[in-house]
């Protein structure tokens, strides 16, 4: 993908695959998996995770990365989008203060993070299954830590029902 | 108790790249039944379905006359058409139709027939220029005047080419300035200044016109200077629609439906009507 | 807001329409006891329709942006306090010029809830209870009587309060309840001086990123989305909560992000024309807590 | 004409029964907001000078959102599933005239040539207890366009308050005849209480407008200034249509439930909305706001009573009591027959 420009449709499609019934799930009558899936701007994030692969280290198969091109680029519409497709978790994840590759991307981004969380919590939407993370380039070690903690946590807690109920065609209003 | 909204479902055959933009699909319903008792005219349109974006309105652009393809021409405009270009020969797409009315093939026996398209316009002439063609003994001379933005932008290339090699049909292929490149060798133009210059006789004759709505506009006071009288000017609307059963609203006009009531109409039809399309 | 208030606004509006300072005067016109409905005042004949009430309920500026965004020229509006927070907003968008309106600013004492009521402690508008700007903080010329801010009777905060002190599952279940009123009849956006976008998000089909069925999961999606993209600018005129025809109480959704804006980033929109946008703008101490 | 004569208790009873048996009891709810749920212990009241809720009771027979089928994602091609409603058997209690009569006017439309089923079976599966009105403000005028506060057009039964308080349940049609007789042992045969007799109790709203010579104007003035004063204020919301009773345009999108599978949905849609009848090719037929609120009036007042012989409005006077810029439709066609005469 040209990190420099977005295509919305690839995201849409990205975040809606990654609620993809066959995904995360092992083959049929295997135990519930989470499905995780994590935001991650091109130059730190995605490269620290890239660096976690080439080091061959372990983690967890459960995370549907898309990669956009800033943490500044993260509308929480993505967001929503992923926990309407399924997702039981979701992670953000950028440069750390300072190291944005445009600057000052990641600033913009927090911001928009605190009300978007502040939004959730009031609307009761569990904001524990929304997760950020600073993970730079060189931080292959943390980015295990981190997208494997969310997974795990995901797992804790269970599959996103409350959320995910809300599609269902019984959900609708019927006399 | 039938669920009037519910699609056919067909199998794309052949897709046919008319041009950089524009894209044939041949199709085949899936149930032979369903095949066998579907019938329709020319000037008829079908609500097109790629399931998980909706539907999109197109008129068939095969003749009746050739049964075994139903055939639709677009171009990509929106979300339907965008997805429809994704798709690939053996998958599925849904057809709900055929709906509205068609051109008057009867009123036309024994007349000369001319026939007036601009850009992706062509489809639904096309559709009666096949018809009219499969059943030439009935009709007199036949004129096709066909115009689009650049070369490349012609739909139906090989088709001209057939009907230009035909006795007793008269092609016509221009484009607008600019349009032309070299070893070009059509006419140069826009549609309704090359309908002023071959000038056909209306004399006996129906002039069937379908385009967008700019070329509509200047094309019919150039066939009224011609001698056409407003019944023997037919055209098609190209409504936004989304049932095409006459309920969603969305295509009325006046107290006309434009998926029930069109969407051919002649040119005294559309005088009638609010200037609302 | 007295008789002498009208009797102000028609002189106003009388005299610059007449010495050619604005084309038109968007403002209140009498529609009967207890009611307004705004109108656009282009000569002193209907100038000598306007008026201003408790009734004045609508939020004139939506206008600028939306009707009257092709008129060129300087436009006169007749705002309240609240209004003009919203006409602070779309300057410091760039949305409107400063020198392209002339704001005929209303000393306020509240407003009704609805069209219809007479004017008591029952029916006066919640927004009023607890109002920072009965006198506008902008205008280039003021009628009515200054009066005392209220004393906050906070009905809105409380119930925000009342609202967070519920579990996680029970304030989603209230909201769920709530939205899957909604008709997506757009009512909302279309009042809102602040939704001035040429193209909506929710019609926007390539990609379609919210659903347009009025179904619960898309009812939620797009009323988080519309409430976020207030949010840091939103002056809590309250028109969108009027304008719902299911009911839902949308103020406190756009509050409750007004609240954390004041409480995270001390921001309070719409009252300094100068101030730079809150979620255009960034501080680097901003908290991050929460980030791992 | 056969009468029953219902006390307080009686209808508590009849409601309890009715939701006992399994029937979905909607009655105009206490806030305001539309046509709700009666539980069978809620307190049943019927008062025929309340004001009109917010919402008409068309939702319960054209959903703001419904699927019309499922697709699913098999075997590389597509299964769809039928999705025609499944409907409860259902009773409208305390229906108003206006409301009542958007039934007639709405099957037209959804009827003409293809039959829609979806509305037919909700239709169908529904009783519509009727029930005099006795509500009047400025914006009411059904008598204008062919009704009145005591029409039965579209009951089935049809309520009337007694002098003495209770109230008198007349049968206006074969379906509530047999619907009630399962019921009518709760309730007493024939009405000892005089009934309020409407010509002297109740003040009929005046007839304001010609519906036949707003029809004509409108016929005659496509390109009228008239449009773009009206609507000058309009700010392109629908919630006159999604209150209006007999509004029914409506849009057709697909939504995924899961990966490749969903459900095709019908949606209320309007035509103020600028979308309306944008073309994919950019060319919208009614770019502008004047023109889609004369495709409003003109369907409502000319367009569908020449094609299906009846005014698209049964003067309820909902979309202006809701009209947050109070455009006031009933003013609007006083204004036109005014122009007519």
């Amino acid at each position: 993908m040209n990190a420099d420009v977005v295509d919305t449709g690839v995201v849409r499609a990205g975040v809606e695959s990654a609620g993809d019934d066959n995904a995360g799930t092992g083959a049929a009558g295997a135990p519930w998996e989470p499905k995780v899936v994590a935001f991650v701007c091109n130059w730190c994030t995605y490269t620290g995770a890239d660096l976690a692969g080439t080091s061959r280290l372990k983690q967890q198969p459960n995370a549907r990365l898309i990669r956009v091109p800033c943490t500044g680029r993260i509308d929480p519409l993505f967001i929503i989008k992923a926990f309407e497709s399924g997702a039981d978790g979701v992670l953000v994840s950028g440069c750390h203060p300072a190291d944005c590759h445009y600057g000052t991307g990641n600033y913009h981004a927090r911001r928009r993070w605190t009300l978007f969380r502040s939004l959730l919590e009031f609307t009761g939407i569990d904001a524990t299954r929304l997760h950020f993370s600073w993970v730079s380039a060189s931080e292959g070690r943390k980015w295990v830590d981190v997208v494997d903690g969310v997974i795990d946590e995901a797992r804790r807690q269970g599959p996103f029902e409350r959320y995910h109920a809300l599609a269902r065609p019984e959900a609708m209003i019927d006399d | 108790m039938t669920n009037i909204y519910r699609p056919e479902l067909m199998v794309i055959r052949e897709i046919i790249d008319e041009t950089p933009d524009t894209r044939t699909l041949r199709l085949q319903f899936r149930d032979p039944e369903v095949a066998e008792r579907f019938r329709f005219q020319s000037g008829q349109f079908a609500e097109y379905s790629v399931f998980g974006e909706g539907e999109c309105t197109f008129c068939i652009a095969s003749s009746p006359t050739r049964p075994e393809m139903i055939e639709c021409s677009f171009k990509r405009f929106g979300r339907v058409t965008t997805a429809m270009r994704r798709l690939n020969v053996g998958d599925t797409i849904g057809l709900r139709g055929p709906y509205g009315n068609y051109f008057p093939l009867e009123r036309m026996k024994g007349r000369d027939l001319v026939f007036i398209a601009g850009g992706i316009g062509l489809a639904p002439v096309r559709c009666l220029i096949w018809n009219a063609l499969d059943l030439r003994e009935r009709f007199g001379a036949i004129t096709i005047i066909y115009g689009a933005r650049s070369v490349d932008d012609l739909v139906y290339r090989r088709e001209l080419d057939e009907w230009s090699a035909m006795s007793g049909v008269r092609t016509i292929v221009t484009v607008d300035p600019g349009g032309e490149r070299e070893g070009w060798n059509g006419e140069v133009g826009f549609v309704p200044a090359i309908v002023e210059k071959i000038a056909p006789a209306a004399d006996n004759a129906i002039a069937v016109v379908c385009g967008p709505p700019v070329m509509i506009r200047y094309t019919m006071p150039v066939l009224t200077a011609l001698g056409f009288d407003d019944e023997s000017i037919i055209t098609t609307l190209e409504n936004r629609m989304k049932c095409g059963l006459g309920k969603c609203g969305r295509c009325n006009i006046g107290d006309v439906y434009v998926c029930k009531d069109g969407p051919v109409f002649s040119y005294q039809q559309l005088k009638a009507l609010p200037e609302d399309y | 807001m007295t008789e002498s208030a009208t009797n102000d606004i028609r002189a106003a509006a009388r005299r610059l329409l007449a010495d050619g300072t604005v084309s038109v005067v968007i403002g209140y016109g009498d529609a009967g006891p207890n009611r307004t409905v705004p109108i656009f005042a282009r000569t002193a004949a209907q100038a000598d329709r306007l008026v201003v009430s408790h009734s004045a309920l609508n939020n004139l500026t939506v206008y600028l942006t939306r009707a009257l965004r092709p008129v060129g020229g300087r436009i006169a509006i007749v705002a309240k306090g609240c209004d003009v927070r919203a006409l602070v907003m779309l300057m410091s968008e760039s949305q409107i010029a400063r020198e392209d309106v002339y704001v005929i600013g209303v000393a306020c004492a509240g407003v009704t809830t609805s069209m219809g009521q007479p004017m008591s402690a029952e029916t006066v508008a919640a927004k009023c209870r607890d109002c920072i700007v009965r006198t506008p903080p902008l205008y280039d010329e003021l009628v009515g009587v200054q009066c005392e801010p209220p004393a906050t009777s906070d009905v809105l905060d409380r119930r925000i309060a009342e609202i967070e002190a519920m579990s996680a599952h029970e304030r989603f279940d209230y909201w769920a309840a709530e939205l899957e009123l909604c008709t997506r009849c757009y009512a909302c956006r279309q009042v809102c001086p602040l939704c001035y976008c040429t193209q909506c998000i929710v019609d926007r089909s390539v990609p379609q990123w919210i659903e347009t069925s009025a179904s619960p999961r898309a009812n939620l999606s797009w009323n988080l989305t519309r409430a976020f993209h207030l949010a840091g600018r939103c002056v809590g005129c309250n028109e969108c909560e009027r304008a719902c025809p299911a009911g839902i109480p949308l103020s406190l959704l756009n509050r409750q992000l007004a609240a954390t804006a004041l409480r995270e980033f001390g921001y309070v929109p719409g009252i300094d024309p100068a101030a730079p946008a809150l979620v255009g703008s960034y501080d680097l101490a901003d908290r991050e807590e929460y980030i791992r | 004409m056969n009468e029953y004569r219902i006390t307080q208790e009686s209808l508590q009873a009849f409601v309890a029964a009715l939701v006992a048996d399994g029937l979905t009891v909607l009655a105009e709810a206490a806030d305001g907001s539309g046509y709700a749920r009666l539980a069978a212990d809620d307190r049943v009241a019927i008062d025929p000078s309340r004001a009109p809720s917010r919402l008409s009771m068309k939702e319960h027979f054209f959903p703001k959102s419904e699927a019309l089928f499922e697709y699913r994602r098999e075997d590389g091609g597509f299964v769809l599933v039928d999705r025609l409603p499944e409907v409860r058997p259902t009773v409208i209690l305390g229906a108003r005239p206006c409301d009542a009569a958007s039934i007639g006017i709405l099957s037209k439309v959804f009827n003409w040539d293809y039959r829609d089923e979806f509305f037919n079976r909700r239709v169908d599966a529904t009783i519509v207890i009727g029930m005099l009105c006795a509500y009047r403000d400025e914006h009411c005028f059904c008598t204008s366009v062919g009704g009145a506060p005591d029409s039965i057009a579209g009951s089935d039964l049809f309520l009337v308050p007694l002098n003495d308080g209770a109230l008198g349940m007349r049968v206006v049609s074969d379906d509530g005849e047999r619907f009630v007789t399962a019921y009518a042992h709760l309730f007493e045969w024939g009405a000892p209480g005089d009934p309020l007799q409407v010509d002297e109790a109740l003040t009929l709203p005046s007839v304001r407008f010609d519906a036949e010579k707003v029809r004509g104007w409108i016929e005659g003035h496509f390109d009228d200034p008239y449009w773009s004063a009206a609507s000058e204020t309009c700010l392109g919301c629908a919630r006159c249509a999604f209150a209006c009773p007999v509004c029914h345009c409506f849009d057709i999108v697909d939504e995924d439930r899961t990966y490749g599978s969903g459900e095709r949905m019908r949606n209320w849609d309007a035509c103020q909305f600028g979308m309306f009848t944008k073309h994919a090719s950019g060319h919208n037929p009614r770019a502008a706001r004047a023109q889609r609120y004369r495709q409003r009036i003109s369907h409502k007042f000319a367009y569908y009573p020449s094609r299906f012989g009846e005014v698209l409005c049964t003067g309820c006077g909902r979309c202006t009591r809701g009209c947050p810029v109070g455009i006031d439709i009933g003013a609007i066609a006083v204004e036109i027959g005014g122009m007519a005469s």
